[in-house]
């Protein structure tokens, strides 16, 4: 993968003990309930922390074994059979929730189970839904409704099966999915007592299974989370968590700004504080260069390849003609694009949805220099964008570009308006609140030609990515796009057991799209983080793009 | 009297006293060398047309002038001390203790928040330490000497509970209850109707009997003057163009713009129906005043005086009899001419 | 008086229902769906549906305001028919699925922080406003007026955000006089609490105290010039009585209008303050609430906000009556 | 002397040397007395000249806002390159950080979009306003009961909220109105809501006004003519109103550049390309702790537009005040 | 006096009231002030009824009331035997030309932003006439009559002093040439020397144009220099209406022998021995009128009947009306309240003797000439 690390542990020992600071200016975590989370970070905090998954992914910097896993619950990453459409999963002795009593298969089945209640589960991953043996109704529905209703909890149960010792669960697929160990690391399918069960608002009360538990909770600005040691939690049944500090404090609703003069500073508590992302304004300060740490922050900064891929969607539905999208592909200035979000600091120039640190899945797509006839240049080609547009038996159109609006982006909508504008395309800004952003693109009717987005992969396989961005069942199909051919073969591309046949088949899945222009990819990110003087180890874990949290420590004085 | 140096000075004693107020548009000369005098228990009016200067004039009296925005000259003896030189907080204590003033509109006069009797209490506190109760009875006296039925109940009013004469009676009260020897009443029944006006009118003569207070009387109505007054002052423009004892000014006018005066009012024992004779023209702005004498625009006796000194001197104040001053440029056997003329057509003896 | 006050509670209740009601149309407008925002990445239209049904957000705008205000008095569950209703107890602002949380909850967390801003500022603006006023109007024309005037102008000029920034600029940045402000509870840390809100509180200060230099000093001049100062100068009261007791209570019925509003309108959440020292404050929930198309939040905010205006009001009137004995509340 | 009697003839006029008494003739003539009115004017005519003219200037000058000048800034982070922003001769306040684009040519277009929403809104607020102060204050009872309650309504709105919270859908409506989709309907969006929650603020002060002023005898005067309750409202109580409005309106133009700014730096501004001055100090508040000059520029452009109009809306008023010169 | 003539107003059984209002969102109506209760009239052509009484007694109501600038309550107007008071605003602007006013506050009445030509050519414009030799010219020739230089056509009236702008007021209610005028106050606000000026111009303007007058004003002795007939108001009601002659020499009512001696006259001897009848407290409030005769809480002739009984207007004797159950007869013929300089009363002939005379000395003792001894029944009231 890309990121080669810059710098990849702190300074000091590890020690046990202490309190870690994570510095954040979102007023409060998207969700906590295990069912419900979704986003890189949480998953990889809150599995670090207090949701203990069946199988989870090991602590490396190193692309290749970051994102290899290892049994959690389970006592190894799973047995497959069925052609891998059968998943069995044996739970560890010793494993408890917070008031002691042990962790069984049931509660791993109920929490899964949770995912199906749609009304009351909301925002979570849906693979349970998608991938289980569960019948679906005429409206696309799953025959279950959950455990609430318990309407369909008979075929839930047939296919997801407990042994009798409570030691074995067994996850009956309707299709074989062979990487279904890595579907099982997401917190949408680990453990809930049903006893604790609070449906919507479990979330405010989760009942831990890791080493720590939440003693408090406090939204908004000035709010925090605070978590303490979990005291049922036996080490000895659980090797994968290093559980060093006594404390984690989550401070929400801080001012960016705020963040980074703390960080820089680092003095008091703040030593051993974390965040996740650095200012413009400061990269100056903090790095030499995109790979380089300044002397005095050596080994506090990291700047590596996150796991996102960032592009613009074009809208097929909106822009049927290939020639037309292509034309906007090649008029895009990508160069000024990326120098606005912050030049060799923001990332590499895309050829594709698959990053090169997804390691097997990616091979370039060679979009930039034959897929669109010639080669394009990273600033674009107004000129061959003119060409596109003549032979495209259209006239140049006029486009809307959707963007969540911030400073930033305000600059990258002008840079889009301009350099497509040099090709004759008609483009026009249109900022919508962040907030509401993808309540907006989501909806067919509101959104427009052009959609600015960002993707990154569920677990290392590009079957989190293919199919949910370009067929029509995909979570993120902001293109619209629905090619028969294309979605038959990520079909087999889904079952196909050979990894190393599955990668090719993703490879050329993704070409095809971007040979069909279905989106511009502008650029792998690449992200800047700056920690405290007294924390460790200092690297990004691609399992998430995230921090380490099951492995970090205070540095002992 | 006023100017002649040697002599003993009046009680209160003004001379020559200007006051010049800067403005945007130019100076104005609101009193322009302004002299008179008067002794206790005695009243002077003052009269003269809108803005001839007699409210300046008062309130120059009373040290009341903001002297940061206006200039003020010459002198004001009152009592022997000299008040245009007085500082600040001298005049602070003279003022509402030895001389008092009351005011033309009793409805804006008060404090509209607060209680007639705090207010009256708070004459009485700015210049003596008394306690409160005496304070209250000392104004619920002087309310009941002004003619306010049931005062103590009254003395928690406020003052829009009041109709206007009751109003201006507690203005009188509030003036007269440290026992001022000089009470300054500018235009004090301006606003009142004449059933009330003539109720002031002698309750003000009433209380001067009973203190012994100089009182100057500031009015444009001629008919109050002959009422109350002792000694009058014509002011116009600026300046006083006649002064003397109420029978000189009324029957022995010397000025023509007294003359004018008297001949222009509608009187009740006048022929009914008949044409008024009105002055001519209009009165001058005072910052544009007319060199020469103020009055010489609309003067119809200016043709009897040879020469232009009308246009380019300024008269200046003539003794004529035993405290008769006038300020005329007419030769004495014209102006006496002149008097009996109109005077006659008054209806008047003449001299 | 009593009566009085009935009757201008009926109104203002009048007042505060016509503006849910104008409050409930103008929201319905807007184009995010606040079902699709509940419903993360893998939303499908069936969960959509039923989320929207949940929210309550598949009802006609006049049944959901209908429901809203149902919900004020008797309290409300959302989702009744699904198996995990939410219950939101009366007086029930609505329930932000966004945040998890009661409005009213979020809001009576968000509070403090507006509350000490606002108050705090308050004070500072009321005594510099006031006192520089008066200050000016006695020395009307001179230099100091000038100054006081000059330094007023630049108070109003100056576009709050730009002081702000300006102010983290110079003192914190560049003197590191302060630390970065980022709010804590004054009874946590009272003195970071100070270090952090004596900018906010000196930049509102300013922007405020400008316009109340002017207005006194106005107001000082106008009442200066009426006849019963002149009647309190002529009892021979000291200049300083004249101008505390006489002049500026009778010219404070324009400043107490003022500043009831404008405390009110703060109280509602100091938006650019509050987003440039990072407060925790309404106004900064506020602003998160729109990003967020956090319906529930935003409504309850407009109402808690223009409740306090209207309530202000009423109080601005009834100090009025205190102030001066004329005015007859009928 | 009977002639006494007899002259009543035409007076002498007292004071005629003063000046002709209309309204403009007052204001010119006691605004010319004030020297630092007379050059702040001076500068509010030079600034609507540079934004009117930007784009000639800026065409002299061989800049321009749009385009993006790779070569100044760094490939590292996108930082201007050079001291203060990357002042040089190319780009004489330096350039944008991220794209390159002239700092100098973005403040002459922003200066021109915000004196366009800013003069709109003011006159669009001053003509809502007045008539529905007159109305309310002159026709009374019923229609001033609805006028007063939806000015209350209005004004216990939390308007910057509002304004916030609405510029989506209303500016999506505006573009369905056949307002131009972009900036036009962005710029009439701000223009409208400025003058919507602005006119209540006026409309009372003029109604207060109007309730005074019918009051006076001479409207009475002109209905004992017969005329016309158009005539009585336009003809005669509107002429003196002016002066409050024109007070209003001085005043009124500079808060609303500063409100433009402030909705543009919360993100409710001009679209790009275009920006205007709160979107640059908006810009500017993830740099400047480094590039201080992004803070400063629009920043005190912005206060000298600011202060310069509330310094003639200052002279004017002083010059309309009946009281002036009283001392 | 052509008794025959259709009057140029007739005012019969005039009321305006005006309602109390509580203030808030609902406002109710808690009482009313009867500002004008009952109140008759005539003018005839080319002459003046002077309308006198304190401030608030409802004279300007009254004034409006006929010019149905006010709604009046109940009553009937008419002018020239037109009945008006049924009539739209639009049906009376042609009426308007008949009709104009003049008023007190020569600042307030003229429109500040308006130039004088415009205000004195208002009227032509609002009704559409067109003057031969056009408006400016007709203007012109108007501001010469009532006494203003024509070149200052182009200036505003805040030029002007308080006279000058009096004139101009004059100068646009006579610009239609109307038949009536009712002038509210217009010399209360004039200095003494100018105000005279303004009087004599009203009675020029009644010579030449033939135009009645309602003539408004609080202070008797200008009435009596321009008014043909008098009426007395109190609150809201005429005590007395008679012809001038009738009203000054033997008034019949208390309140107006009050009045007439509360004046001060400004001759110094006279004055000091005039007998003065001070009328006690203040005008009561017209929202809150005494029972009876309204009169009766001040009034030196007072009994039981006065809080009772209200006293009809009674025409007591031909052309003298008065609304009193115990007018002041035996003072007929005699001067019981003014006494006069000793000089003059010494050449005082007869009462009633020669009157009409040019003579200014017997005029003068028509008036007053009596003994100033005659004594008077005591009332509440305080004497001097
Ligand atoms: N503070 C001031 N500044 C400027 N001019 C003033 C001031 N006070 C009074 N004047 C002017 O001085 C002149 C005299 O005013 P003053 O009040 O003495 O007149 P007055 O004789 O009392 O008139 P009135 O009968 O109307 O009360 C007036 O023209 C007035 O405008
Ligand atoms: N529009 C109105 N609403 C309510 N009351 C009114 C109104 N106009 C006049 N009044 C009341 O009616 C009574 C008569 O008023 P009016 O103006 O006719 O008196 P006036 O005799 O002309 O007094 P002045 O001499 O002061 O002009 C007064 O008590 C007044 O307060
Ligand atoms: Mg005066
Ligand atoms: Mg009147």
């Amino acid at each position: 993968g890309g990121g080669s690390s810059s710098s990849t542990s702190g300074g000091g020992e590890p020690a046990k003990g202490g309190t870690l600071y994570y510095l954040t200016n979102a007023e409060q975590f998207d969700q906590i309930d295990p069912q419900r989370i979704y986003t890189g970070e949480d998953l990889a905090f809150f599995n670090g922390t207090i949701y203990r998954t069946l199988t989870a992914y090991k602590f490396s910097p190193d692309a290749a074994e970051g994102t290899s896993i290892v049994g959690d619950l389970a006592t190894d990453t799973g047995t497959a059979t069925n052609g891998g459409q059968t998943w069995e999963f044996t739970i560890r002795d010793g494993a408890t929730f917070q008031d002691g009593s042990p962790v069984t298969c049931a509660d791993v089945a109920y929490g899964t189970s949770r995912t199906f209640a749609t009304d009351v589960i909301t925002g979570g991953p849906t693979y349970a839904i998608s991938m289980l043996d569960i019948p679906t109704l005429e409206d696309g529905s799953s025959a279950y409704k959950g455990p609430y209703t318990g309407e369909g909890q008979e075929l839930f149960d047939k296919a997801v099966t407990c042994s009798a010792d409570g030691k074995t669960i067994t996850f009956n697929l309707s299709r074989p999915v062979p990487d279904f160990n890595y579907t099982v690391t997401l917190t949408a399918f680990a453990p809930v007592p049903k006893a604790s069960d609070t449906g919507e608002k479990y979330g405010d009360a989760p009942v831990s299974s890791g080493p720590y538990k939440i003693e408090s909770n406090k939204n908004g600005k000035g709010g925090k989370m605070v978590l303490v040691r979990n005291d049922k939690w036996d080490p000895a049944s659980d090797d994968y968590r290093k559980a060093y500090p006594d404390t984690w404090q989550v401070d929400y609703g801080l001012d960016v700004k705020v963040i980074d003069q703390r960080l820089l500073a680092s003095s008091g508590n703040d030593a051993t504080a974390l965040a996740n992302g650095v200012e413009p304004e400061q990269l100056g300060v903090i790095f030499k260069s995109p790979t380089e740490v300044n002397p005095e922050f050596a080994g506090r900064a990291i700047s590596e390849l996150d796991p996102y891929v960032r592009y613009l969607a074009i809208n097929v539905q909106k822009v049927p003609n290939l020639k037309i999208r292509q034309a906007i592909a090649v008029a895009l200035d990508r160069d000024a694009l990326r120098k606005n979000a912050g030049g060799d600091f923001a990332g590499d120039y895309a050829d594709g949805v698959i990053k090169p640190n997804m390691g097997v899945d990616y091979a370039p797509s060679g979009m930039w220099e034959t897929l669109l006839g010639e080669k394009v240049a990273d600033a674009g080609n107004p000129e061959l964008a003119k060409k596109l547009i003549a032979a495209s038996g259209e006239a140049a159109p006029t486009i809307t570009f959707d963007y969540p609006q911030s400073p930033t982006a305000d600059k990258a909508a002008a840079i889009v308006v301009d350099s497509l504008g040099k090709a004759g395309i008609t483009a026009k800004p249109n900022p919508i609140e962040p907030g509401q952003y993808y309540g907006v693109v989501f909806d067919p009717e509101k959104a427009h030609e052009l959609i600015n987005a960002g993707w990154g992969p569920d677990w290392p396989n590009a079957s989190t990515i293919i199919p949910e961005l370009f067929t029509p069942t995909g979570g993120f199909n902001l293109s619209q796009y629905d090619n028969a051919d294309f979605n038959a073969a990520v079909e087999t591309a889904k079952i196909e057991p050979d990894r190393a046949k599955q990668a090719k088949m993703w490879q050329d899945l993704n070409t095809k799209a971007m040979a069909d222009v279905v989106v511009i990819p502008t650029r792998f990110g690449r992200e800047q983080r700056l920690v405290g003087k007294q924390i460790g180890p200092v690297y990004l874990w691609p399992a998430y793009g995230s921090w380490p949290y099951a492995e970090m420590y205070a540095v002992q004085q | 009297m006023a100017g002649k140096a040697n002599s003993q000075r009046a009680f209160l004693e003004v001379s020559d006293l200007s006051v010049q107020f800067p403005t945007e548009d130019g100076i104005v000369r609101a009193v322009d060398g302004v002299s008179f005098a008067i002794e206790r228990g005695k009243t002077l009016a003052i009269v003269g047309e809108s803005g001839s200067g007699k409210s300046v004039t008062a309130q120059a009296v009373m040290g009341l002038i903001n002297k940061r925005n206006a200039d003020v000259s010459g002198e004001v003896f009152f009592d022997g001390e000299d008040l245009v030189a007085m500082p600040e907080e001298g005049l602070r204590k003279l003022r509402g203790n030895k001389m008092a003033m009351i005011f033309q509109d009793p409805m804006s006069s008060l404090h509209p928040f607060y209680r007639i009797g705090d207010q009256l209490t708070e004459a009485v506190n700015a210049h003596e330490k008394v306690s409160k109760a005496s304070a209250r009875d000392r104004a619920i006296e002087m309310l009941h000497k002004v003619g306010i039925p049931a005062p103590a109940k009254r003395f928690d009013d406020y003052p829009h509970q009041f109709s206007g004469g009751m109003r201006q009676r507690v203005m009188i009260a509030m003036a007269l209850i440290n026992s001022p020897s000089l009470l300054i009443a500018d235009e004090p029944t301006t606003a009142l109707d004449v059933t009330v006006q003539a109720q002031i009118i002698e309750l003000i003569s009433q209380l001067q009997r009973e203190f012994d207070t100089a009182v100057i009387l500031i009015t444009h109505d001629l008919g109050i003057v002959a009422d109350v007054a002792d000694e009058v002052a014509v002011m116009y423009g600026a300046r006083v163009v006649e002064s003397g004892s109420v029978d000189d000014i009324f029957y022995h006018p010397q000025m023509p713009y007294t003359l004018g005066l008297l001949a222009s009012i509608p009187r009740l024992n006048q022929v009914p129906g008949d044409r008024l004779d009105p002055i001519p023209g209009n009165p001058p702005s005072p910052l544009r005043l007319p060199t020469g004498c103020v009055f010489n625009p609309r003067c119809v006796y200016q043709d009897r005086v040879t020469g232009d000194v009308c246009q380019t001197q300024r008269p200046a104040l003539e003794d004529v009899g035993a405290g008769h001053q006038v300020r005329c440029h007419l030769p004495a056997t014209e102006r006496q001419a002149v008097a009996d003329l109109t005077l006659n057509l008054l209806g008047r003896p003449s001299r | 008086m009593s009566a009085y006050v009935v009757r201008r509670v009926i109104s203002m209740i009048i007042l505060l229902l016509l503006l849910t009601l104008v409050v409930f149309i103008l929201f319905s407008l807007l184009p995010a769906d606040p079902a699709r925002l509940t419903c993360g990445k893998g939303c499908t239209p069936e969960v959509l549906e039923a989320n929207r049904h949940k929210l309550g957000f598949d009802l006609p705008v006049i049944q959901q305001y209908w429901e809203f205000m149902k919900g004020l008095f008797v309290g409300r569950i959302y989702a009744a028919d699904s198996p995990s209703p939410v219950v939101c107890n009366a007086p029930c602002l609505g329930y932000s699925f966004k945040r998890g949380e009661e409005v009213l909850v979020l809001i009576k967390d968000r509070l403090p922080p507006t509350i000490w801003l606002a108050l705090g500022a308050f004070f500072l603006w009321l005594a510099a406003g006031i006192s520089l006023g008066i200050y000016a109007a006695l020395r009307r024309g001179r230099w100091q007026d000038k100054t006081v005037m000059g330094i007023s102008l630049a108070g109003y000029s100056l576009p709050s955000f730009f002081l702000g920034l300006m102010a983290i600029f110079f003192i914190v940045i560049r003197l590191q006089l302060l630390p970065y402000p980022s709010y804590v509870s004054p009874f946590e840390n009272p003195i970071q609490f100070f270090q952090t809100m004596l900018l906010p509180w000196i930049v509102l200060a300013i922007l405020y105290a400008a316009f109340y230099m002017r207005l006194t000093r106005n107001q000082m001049l106008e009442v200066l010039g009426d006849d019963y100062i002149r009647t309190a100068r002529a009892k021979g009261l000291p200049e300083r009585v004249v101008i505390r007791k006489h002049a500026l209570r009778a010219g404070l019925t324009p400043i107490v209008t003022a500043a009831g509003l404008d405390l009110a309108g703060l109280l509602g959440g100091a938006i650019i303050t509050e987003s440039i020292f990072s407060l925790p404050g309404l106004g900064s929930l506020a602003v998160n609430s729109v990003n967020d198309a956090d319906l529930p939040v935003i409504v309850g905010i407009t109402l808690v906000t223009a409740t306090f205006i209207i309530v202000a009001n009423l109080i601005v009137d009834l100090l009025y009556a205190v102030i001066d004995p004329r005015v007859r509340l009928v | 002397m009977v002639k006494v009697a007899l002259i009543d003839g035409p007076d002498s006029l007292t004071g005629s040397e003063v000046a002709s008494r209309s309204l403009r003739k007052i204001v010119w003539t006691r605004l010319r007395r004030d020297k630092l009115a007379m050059v702040c004017l001076f500068i509010l005519i030079a600034l609507y000249l540079i934004a009117i003219f930007a784009p000639v200037i800026c065409g002299l000058l061989g800049v321009d806002p749009y385009s993006f000048d790779k070569e100044s800034i760094s490939d590292s982070g996108g930082g201007p390159v050079g001291t203060w922003g990357g002042i040089s001769t190319e780009h004489p306040l330096g350039v944008e950080w991220g794209t390159g684009r002239d700092i100098f040519a973005q403040l002459l277009y922003g200066l021109r979009i915000s004196l366009l929403i800013a003069t709109t809104a003011t006159i669009l607020t001053v003509f809502f306003g007045t008539v529905l102060g007159i109305i309310s204050g002159y026709a009374g009872g019923k229609t001033d009961a609805v006028i007063g309650r939806t000015m209350d309504l209005i004004l216990a709105f939390p308007f910057l909220l509002i304004i916030l919270a609405m510029s989506g859908v209303l500016t999506q409506r505006l573009t369905a109105l056949g307002v131009p989709d972009g900036n036009p309907s962005r710029i009439t969006y701000l223009i409208i809501v400025l003058s919507i929650f602005g006119w209540p603020y006026l409309a009372r002060i003029v109604r207060g006004q109007v309730l005074s002023v019918r009051e006076r005898e001479f409207v009475e005067a002109s209905i004992a003519m017969g005329a016309s309750r158009y005539r009585i409202l336009f003809k005669e109580i509107l002429p003196n109103l002016w002066a409050p409005i024109l007070v209003y309106a001085t005043l009124t133009l500079p808060t609303y550049v500063g409100t433009e700014a402030a909705l543009s730096f919360l993100g409710v501004g001009v679209l790009p390309p275009d920006t205007s001055f709160g979107g640059m100090l908006g810009n500017s508040v993830s740099y400047f702790s480094v590039v201080p000059s992004y803070l400063f520029i629009p920043g005190v452009v912005l206060v000298v537009l600011v202060v310069t109009f509330n310094l003639v809306g200052d002279a004017v008023r002083d010059a309309l005040d009946p009281r002036a010169g009283r001392v | 006096m052509n008794e025959s003539q259709e009057p140029a107003l007739r005012v019969t059984d005039l009321r305006t009231y005006f309602p109390v209002r509580s203030k808030g969102l609902f406002p109710k109506t808690v009482g009313q002030v009867k500002a004008v209760d009952g109140v008759s009239f005539s003018v005839q052509p080319g002459q003046t009824l002077g309308l006198v009484g304190e401030s608030g007694c409802g004279k300007s109501t009254t004034g409006r009331s006929v010019l149905r600038l006010i709604e009046r309550t109940s009553g009937r107007i008419e002018f020239d035997g037109l009945d008006v008071t049924e009539m739209s605003s639009r049906e009376m602007v042609p009426i308007r030309r008949k009709a104009a006013m003049i008023f007190q506050d020569p600042y307030n009445a003229l429109n500040p932003r308006h130039t004088v030509g415009a205000i004195i050519g208002a009227p032509f414009a609002v009704q559409g006439v067109k003057p031969p030799g056009g408006v400016r010219k007709a203007v012109q020739e108007l501001m010469e009559r009532v006494g203003l230089n024509p070149e200052h056509y182009n200036r505003y009236p805040a030029e002007f002093s308080g006279g000058q702008r009096q004139r101009i007021g004059i100068a646009r209610a006579v610009a239609l040439k109307p038949k009536f005028i009712v002038c509210d106050e217009p010399v209360s606000a004039l200095d003494v020397s100018i105000q005279a000026q303004v009087i004599n111009l009203l009675r020029d303007l009644q010579d030449d144009f033939g135009i009645a007058y309602l003539f408004i004003a609080h202070d008797l002795a200008v009435v009596r220099q321009i008014a043909h007939h008098v009426a007395v108001m109190y609150l809201g009601q005429v005590m007395e209406l008679a012809t001038r002659e009738d009203l000054y020499s033997r008034p019949l009512h208390p309140y107006t022998h009050a009045l007439l001696s509360a004046i001060p006259i400004p001759d110094p001897r006279a004055q000091r021995q005039r007998e003065h009848i001070m009328l006690s407290g203040d005008l009561p409030s017209p929202a809150a009128p005494p029972s009876g005769c309204v009169f009766h809480t001040r009034c030196f002739q007072a009994q039981d009947i006065c809080a009772v009984e209200k006293p009809e207007i009674i025409e007591f004797e031909p052309g003298h009306k008065v609304a009193c159950h115990f007018p002041i007869v035996e003072f007929l013929g005699t001067a019981p309240i003014t006494g006069l300089d000793p000089g003059l009363t010494k050449q005082t002939g007869a009462a009633g003797e020669d009157r009409g005379s040019n003579d200014l000395i017997r005029e003068i003792g028509t008036d007053y000439g009596a003994a100033p001894n005659t004594p008077i029944d005591p009332g509440p009231a305080i004497w001097r």
